[in-house]
């Protein structure tokens, strides 16, 4: 056995653990990505260029966060774009009976509505124990089934949504588009709590064992369902976002949308086994895949090859994922406990 | 082999081989389904509500199925089952023109009459299709409204279709490319087909990528409405607003914001309603055996009046109509 | 001879024969031929040769691919790229076609590329010991965008009539497709497998516990690279079958396939932490999904309504058997204070 | 400290303890469907006292832990907590009120750091309810202190030893300051010079006034420690008396109903040709250089101190784990390959020591984790029934006595001692020639063990060459033909079975010469 250094090198350390990180390497792939864009097409750094970046991310980045906290307790949510779906036509019907209501009001009834969708999820997997990949599942063709239903084909244009509203979709703060300062703040919000507070702990206790947690005497049918209440939330919020950004709604919003949502958390080093990841390396994963959508083509990469290109980049990351973790554990390893 | 033996037992029903009689009176009750590419498309929306009114004239009996996701291989389950229902007629638009086809001869060998719209299938396992324009009028159309958009300098332009697989947009980029090559657009050159998969945000970021990969474009067409939708909104907030002029296929209710604010100057579409009520009288007159579907036939469209089929069993509605700020508010679809 | 602490409870003393089948598998299998009854005798046109044909004939690509997805999820992993390795297939298919290469040569080669394909999941999962989910998503991304760079925009539908109405040919007047015999002999091969031999003990072992079935010899690695490749050659087949079938090879064949499949095996009562569940269950899965919505659609029942059911009877299948055990164990605690 | 001194203390402090003990459990009835665990439990916890549980496997001690730490809900029965009656409605609310507890099976959070192990839920704060992570660590590493180990608190959990493990979970429950802790065998995993520091521990927590429940299948630990020692049978309470009017062999009596023969029964047999060859083998950071040899009909004892690598030897050997350099044969044969399948196509079983997680697949029932090694033995033409399992299991069941509900009853729900004898007879099943046994006994009761013992020899006596590795020097002593120790994954000695001794092994296994430590002490 190796002799034991408990010291640490203060100095220095945070830098290791930073650049060890897994958010480290994905904002690297992104730098890089970014890097090679723009050496290709300088206009790809442009200000309107990012302005469009920060704004295609954000919606993917808010329900990232959102699904990052589900995965961490080793569930996963399917449902989350038929949840954006359904808040977005719903958005759209709402202005339309209400055209007065004011934004932040209908940002408060989004989200309230996309919690209420996420609170049937939460409800099935707490109460009934079920597996939450077959509960999205089944929401993900209900609240779809749902929102067909009520649409009934039915098209919401930009003129049935008040401009100020609209606005919301395309305006800047000092230079920052609303949604990206949206998207930034529930980061923020949702990586401290997850970090700092016992309750964000939770999650990553129930992740890494429920049966352990239990014996902890945390809740972990309460915590399994706040996190997909908060995950509902999200979605509810991404779908007033989307009816503010695209005006035109019909009942497809969203669709597939799961899957991008998933790969984000996943290529942000959110660990689907659980317990492990945070919400800034989901965030960062959903500003990376959005970004490749943009770059691949400004690249000149034939359309065709663009949707081959992401494949291989989430195998790349998880690849990356599990080669970081190795090497990890050969740290640990050389780095043992018992000097009895 | 099967379609002569199981036609003739159907009894009155005519077929391609019968003879036509234009003064039939159109049946009642016939069951007319319309069969869209996908349900909840705004576009289908506004065809089968057409088609809807059309059969509600002739006392029909309408019904209207299809996937929630635009896939050839559920068209055929709804067209087994339309079969299976006994239906008179069925509407349809092709996510795929050869996919679909053994199911509608076994339909048409069941006894019912097969019209295709929007998107034809091969014309063998048809009994008309509905041609909302013909595709090189819709070509011609778009490239003459984006050069008159652009100004005589003419430019760079691209076009940003639906999915890769679409079959008539990818007809109309290739008659595009023709038009192009004609000595009036000579200063136009197409630089780059996009595809955004009829899907908002895939739409936007690729218009954003045409900007960038081609800093000298001046001008986009779309020919799919959630594509020209998807691009009038990225424009409007940007800063290439009215520099980059767009142009396509699109609804006017989606479309009238940017239109009036100078987003893009006009776009084309066809009276998408009336190709769903033209649709379905034709299916009626194929039904009770006013025609056939030989060329050369007639027919009446209710409101629309007379029809004739042309070659390959084909029905032209007309030319598109051209929407611009001053006409858009005359239309409410 | 056991030295019995305690009585056995009942449901131990079943005849161990059929022990395979656990409650929730008879429920659904029960359900089937329910609603197989109803829908003959209220549903008008359903009980005919001619929607039998239909109803065969378009179940068999879920049919087949919940085989080798059946024997994943049990070892607890879970493919999602199928659907993408058909259209894979089906394009590359399509490709040698237009190359005028023979049928003759193009099958084999199409299911050798999709145990190939299979085989990159396969090593990604166990080898490199990745999390399948995640792997899966990439393929799946990246194998549907391999159909496109093969055939881009076009589709290639120059197959021969003969064969593509030929995969429809009936058996005599009974209206049931001639393939969906080698499609059964599968089915029972693969149940075969799963319920009556060692390797189908093994992968129940690997469901439960990886580390409990290395110790106990089992190749856990090597077992579960050969899985990804059996569904990666069964997916070949469906995307041959597709191709044939609807006789147009495209980019975007059998898209959101796998859903549907997973959606069918987890109602029949496979557990999606692995180790947990039956072929007869998932074969009972399939054909229910089927039936209900092919009697469904000719009752005209709108197709939201169509996809809210298939949602909701997945959550059933999954909360039934533990609202079942609820209200048996509320029962036993009456029983015994 | 000195025994007399020690044994005086103990019983002024009996004297002391008032008639009202602060934790009480009286007639505690608990079934779990037609299994009836406990019919009839009661115990006694007091101030400042130790009290030992001693029971068979399967006796119901680990359940009435549960039903302490409120995970279980009595059918019937009390609980009085100073006197006064409770219930518990889960382990949040038996932690409140004042009890931790060491479960028999460690629960981690793999993901998570040491430290955060230990005090989640109530982890140090700081201003606006935040984590005070820096004052989480200190405190971890008192703790550490305290129990004279060291690990580093900011490791993640993954990746620990059993025994780190346990000394995490030791930790957590101290740092509770509970006024009654509980421990379920914290022992099972440790070596003596842990044991030591923990028993040391227990002493200054029982000075303080807690009330301590202990419990633990070696019976020299539980005479060291307890002041009162209680027996359960069949669920049931048999007796309580102070330790001090107990000897060893009453209480055995006592809890299994009869006398146990002796409890290493080693038979002298004929030693073969070698069967087993390690030659060099070495794995960076874990093992080096290590090279020994089985031969048939013999027993090699592997000793040394918990972490030494023995463990990951025996991994090794079996084909588990990979190696840097060296190799094994098998017979003079090298292996095919470095797998678990090839190595038991050679003729090796391997016991492991963790039988929940590697020994057993915990959600199948006993039939089917017996027979998983015998997959290929029990087919005919490639098909394996239901019928050829439950004969197996029919076979084995009864050979080694085991205690179930029946072959279909889930195996979790068998005690700790039955489940380590299905993992031992899914291997005898195999018919090795070649035995690597990990931690043979670990958590088992005496009579068990001497059973267990008694089938190791008899196993040796018909040619089968077994590596025993445990850290129960008893047990390696009473049955090795030779012993190995190995110390920091080198092999430091190898002891014939007349030259070892208790001193001449611990001083090979700590690299200490015990003799020189009490001279600087
Ligand atoms: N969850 C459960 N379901 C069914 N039976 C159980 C369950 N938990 C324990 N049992 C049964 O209760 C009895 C008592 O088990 P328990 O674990 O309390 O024994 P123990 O005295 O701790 O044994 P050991 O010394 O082996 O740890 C055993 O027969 C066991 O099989
Ligand atoms: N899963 C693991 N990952 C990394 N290192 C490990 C792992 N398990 C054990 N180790 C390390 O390997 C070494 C030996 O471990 P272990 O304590 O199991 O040895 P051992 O001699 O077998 O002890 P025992 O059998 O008494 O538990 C230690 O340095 C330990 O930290
Ligand atoms: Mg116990
Ligand atoms: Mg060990």
């Amino acid at each position: 056995m190796t002799t034991l250094t408990l010291q640490r090198q203060p100095s220095t350390a945070w830098l290791g653990t930073l650049t060890r990180s897994r958010e480290f390497s994905v904002f690297l792939a992104l730098v890089i990505l970014i890097a090679v864009t723009v050496a290709a097409n300088p206009r790809f750094l442009s200000a309107q260029s990012i302005k469009d970046l920060l704004l295609n991310s954000s919606i993917l980045v808010i329900l990232a966060v959102g699904q990052a906290i589900v995965i961490v307790t080793k569930n996963v949510d399917l449902s989350v774009g038929s949840v954006l779906g359904l808040t977005a036509f719903a958005t759209g019907k709402i202005f339309i009976a209400l055209p007065d209501l004011p934004v932040i009001a209908m940002l408060v009834i989004g989200i309230a509505l996309g919690a209420m969708l996420g609170a049937i999820n939460g409800a099935l997997i707490a109460v009934a124990k079920v597996p939450a990949l077959v509960v999205t599942l089944g929401t993900l063709y209900i609240f779809r089934g749902v929102d067909f239903a009520w649409a009934q084909g039915q098209q919401i244009s930009p003129s049935d949504l008040p401009a100020d509203f609209l606005a919301l979709g395309a305006g800047t703060l000092l230079g920052f588009p609303y949604l990206a300062l949206i998207a930034l703040a529930v980061v923020m919000a949702f990586g401290l709590y997850l970090k700092n507070l016992r309750s964000g702990r939770e999650f990553y206790a129930i992740g890494s064992d429920v049966q352990a947690a239990r014996l902890y005497g945390i809740r972990v049918g309460r915590k399994v369902f706040s996190a997909f209440a908060i995950s509902g939330a999200l979605a509810g919020l991404g779908g007033v976002i989307y009816a503010a950004k695209y005006g035109n709604l019909d009942a497809t919003a969203g669709q597939g949308l799961e899957l991008n949502v998933v790969a984000a958390a996943v290529v942000g080093g959110v660990a689907i086994a659980g317990g492990v990841g945070t919400v800034y390396g989901a965030a960062l994963g959903a500003v990376l895949l959005t970004t490749i959508t943009s770059a691949l083509p400004v690249l000149g990469v034939s359309p065709f090859w663009q949707r081959a290109m992401i494949g291989v980049l989430i195998l790349a990351s998880i690849v990356l994922d599990r080669y970081l973790a190795l090497r990890t554990e050969r740290r640990l390893r050389g780095h043992d406990s018992h000097a009895g | 082999g099967t379609t002569n033996t199981s036609s003739t037992a159907g009894g009155g029903a005519a077929s391609s081989s019968a003879a036509a009689d234009p003064n039939a009176p159109i049946k009642e009750g016939l069951k007319v389904a319309f069969l869209p590419k996908q349900l909840n498309n705004s576009y289908f929306t506004v065809t089968d509500r057409g088609g809807k009114a059309a059969v509600d004239e002739y006392k029909g009996v309408f019904s209207e199925v299809g996937p929630s996701e635009a896939s050839a291989s559920s068209q055929v389950s709804y067209i087994n089952t339309l079969t299976q229902q006994g239906s008179n007629v069925i509407a349809t638009s092709a996510n795929d023109p050869k996919a679909i086809c053994s199911a509608l001869d076994e339909a048409r060998s069941a006894g019912a009459k097969v019209v295709t719209f929007d998107s034809d299938t091969d014309p063998s396992c048809r009994d008309l299709y509905i041609n909302q324009a013909t595709a090189e009028g819709i070509a011609s159309t778009q490239i003459k409204l984006i050069s008159d958009a652009i100004g005589p300098d003419g430019g760079d332009i691209a076009i940003l279709s639906a999915t890769a697989n679409a079959t008539n947009q990818n007809a109309w980029i290739e008659l595009m490319k023709k038009e192009l090559e004609k000595p009036e657009y000579a200063k136009l050159k197409l630089v780059a087909t996009a595809y955004g998969d009829d899907n908002a945000q895939k739409s936007q970021q690729e218009v954003q990528a045409l900007l960038q990969a081609h800093p000298t474009l001046k001008g986009i067409i779309s020919p799919t409405t959630v594509g020209i939708a998807a691009a009038a909104q990225y424009l409007s907030g940007s800063e290439y607003k009215g520099k980059v002029q767009l142009t396509g296929l699109g609804f006017p209710s989606q479309l009238k914001e940017y239109l009036k604010n100078g987003t893009m100057k006009s776009f084309a579409l066809w009276d998408v309603e009336k190709l769903g009520y033209l649709a379905a009288y034709a299916g009626a007159a194929l039904a009770s055996g006013q025609i056939t579907g030989a060329e050369g036939q007639t027919f009446k469209a209710g409101t629309l009046g007379e029809f004739k089929v042309g070659p390959n069993s084909t029905v032209l509605l007309g030319e598109p109509t051209v929407f611009t700020a001053a006409n858009v508010d005359q239309y409410n679809f | 001879m056991l030295v019995d602490t305690a009585p056995p409870a009942a449901e131990t003393r079943r005849a161990p024969r059929f022990g395979f089948l656990r409650s929730w598998d008879t429920a659904i299998i029960l359900a089937l031929v329910a609603s197989i009854i109803v829908a003959s005798l209220t549903v008008s046109g359903f009980a005919t040769s001619r929607n039998v044909g239909f109803l065969l004939i378009d179940v068999i690509p879920v049919l087949l691919l919940a085989l080798p997805m059946t024997l994943i999820i049990i070892t607890g992993e879970i493919d999602l790229s199928v659907a993408s390795i058909a259209g894979f297939v089906s394009c590359v298919f399509g490709a040698l076609w237009n190359a005028g290469m023979p049928m003759e040569t193009i099958v084999p080669l199409c299911l050798v590329l999709g145990a190939v394909s299979g085989a990159l999941n396969g090593f990604l999962v166990s080898v490199v010991g990745l999390p399948s989910l995640a792997v899966t998503i990439g393929t799946l991304a990246l194998y549907r965008g391999l159909a496109f760079v093969v055939l881009g925009d076009q589709a290639v539908t120059s197959f021969p009539r003969a064969i593509t109405t030929g995969l429809q040919a009936k058996i005599g007047t009974t209206g049931i497709p001639v393939w969906i015999l080698p499609v059964i002999l599968l089915v029972i091969i693969f149940g075969v497998a799963l319920h009556f031999t060692g390797f189908g003990r093994s992968l129940f072992a690997i469901g439960y516990s990886v580390d409990a079935a290395r110790f106990s010899g089992i190749g856990v690695a090597r077992t579960k690279f050969w899985l990804f490749v059996i569904s990666g050659t069964v997916a070949a087949l469906v995307g041959v079958w597709w191709t044939l079938r609807y006789g147009s090879a495209r980019g975007d064949n059998a898209t959101g396939l796998e859903l549907s499949v997973i959606a069918a095996v987890l109602l029949g009562g496979v557990s999606i932490f692995g180790g947990k569940g039956t072929l007869p269950g998932v074969i009972a899965g399939v054909g229910l999904l089927a039936i209900l919505r092919n009697a469904l659609q000719l009752a005209s029942v709108p197709e939201d309504t169509l996809s809210m059911l298939t949602g909701g009877l997945l959550i059933l299948a999954v909360v039934a058997p533990n609202a079942i055990a609820w209200v048996r164990s509320l029962s036993h605690k009456a029983s015994t204070t | 400290m000195a025994e007399a001194q020690d044994a005086t203390v103990r019983s002024t402090r009996r004297a002391e303890a008032a008639d009202v003990p602060l934790l009480e459990l009286r007639d505690i009835h608990k079934s779990f469907g037609a299994v009836h665990a406990l019919r009839g439990a009661s115990l006694s916890l007091y101030r400042g006292q130790v009290t030992a549980l001693v029971g068979e496997n399967g006796a119901g001690k680990s359940t009435l832990v549960k039903t302490l730490a409120g995970l279980h809900q009595q059918d019937r029965g009390q609980v009085l907590l100073d006197g006064e009656e409770v219930s518990f409605r889960d382990p949040l609310h038996a932690r409140e009120a004042g009890i931790a507890v060491i479960y028999q099976e460690p629960t981690m959070f793999p993901d998570l750091t040491v430290a955060e192990n230990i005090f989640m839920g109530r982890q140090p704060l700081r201003s606006l309810r935040r984590i005070d992570r820096k004052a989480m660590r200190q405190q971890a590493l008192e703790l550490f202190e305290q129990l004279g180990v060291k690990i580093d608190p900011d490791r993640a959990a993954q990746g620990l030893s059993i025994a780190d493990q346990q000394v995490v979970e030791i930790a957590k429950a101290i740092s509770l300051d509970a006024r009654v802790l509980i421990m379920d065998e914290p022992t099972a995993a440790l070596s003596g010079v842990e044991v030591d520091r923990l028993f040391a521990v227990t002493r200054t927590l029982q000075a303080q006034g807690a009330a301590v429940m202990f419990i633990s299948h070696r019976f020299e630990e539980v005479f060291a420690l307890a002041d009162w020692i209680t027996v359960m049978r069949d669920g049931a309470h048999v007796a309580t008396a102070p330790a001090s009017e107990l000897t060893v062999d009453g209480v055995i009596r006592q809890m299994v109903g009869r006398d146990v023969a002796s409890l290493f029964p080693k038979q002298e047999t004929t030693i073969g040709p070698t069967a087993l060859e390690v030659k060099g083998l070495s794995r960076k950071g874990v093992f080096s250089d290590i090279s020994f040899t089985v031969r048939a009909g013999e027993i090699v004892g592997l000793s040394g101190l918990v972490g030494a690598g023995r463990s990951e030897v025996a991994r090794a050997v079996f084909g588990i784990d990979k190696y840097d350099s060296g190799e094994v044969l098998v017979r003079d044969a090298p292996l095919k390959s470095l797998s678990p399948r090839a190595s038991m196509a050679a003729g090796l079983a391997f016991v492991p020591e963790d039988r929940r997680k590697q020994g057993l697949v915990m959600e199948l029932n006993v039939s089917r984790n017996l027979t998983l090694t015998l997959r290929r033995k029990l087919s005919r033409f490639g098909l394996l029934t239901n019928q050829a399992e439950a004969q197996a299991t029919k076979e084995w069941a009864k050979k080694l006595q085991i205690k179930a509900g029946s072959p279909m009853s889930p195996i979790s729900t068998l005690s700790g001692g039955n489940q380590q004898k299905v993992v031992l007879g899914k291997w005898l099943a195999t018919g090795p020639r070649i035995l690597i046994i990990d931690e043979p006994t670990r958590g088992i009761d005496v009579g068990t063990k001497s059973e267990v013992h008694r089938l190791i020899s008899e196993l040796a006596g018909t040619g089968l060459a077994v590596l025993m590795i445990s850290s129960e020097l008893p047990e390696i002593l009473g049955m090795s033909d030779r012993v190995l120790v190995m110390h920091e994954g080198r092999i430091t000695a190898e002891r014939s079975r007349k030259d070892a001794t208790e001193e001449s092994v611990m001083t090979a296994a700590t690299g200490v010469d015990p003799k020189t430590k009490e001279t600087t002490a």
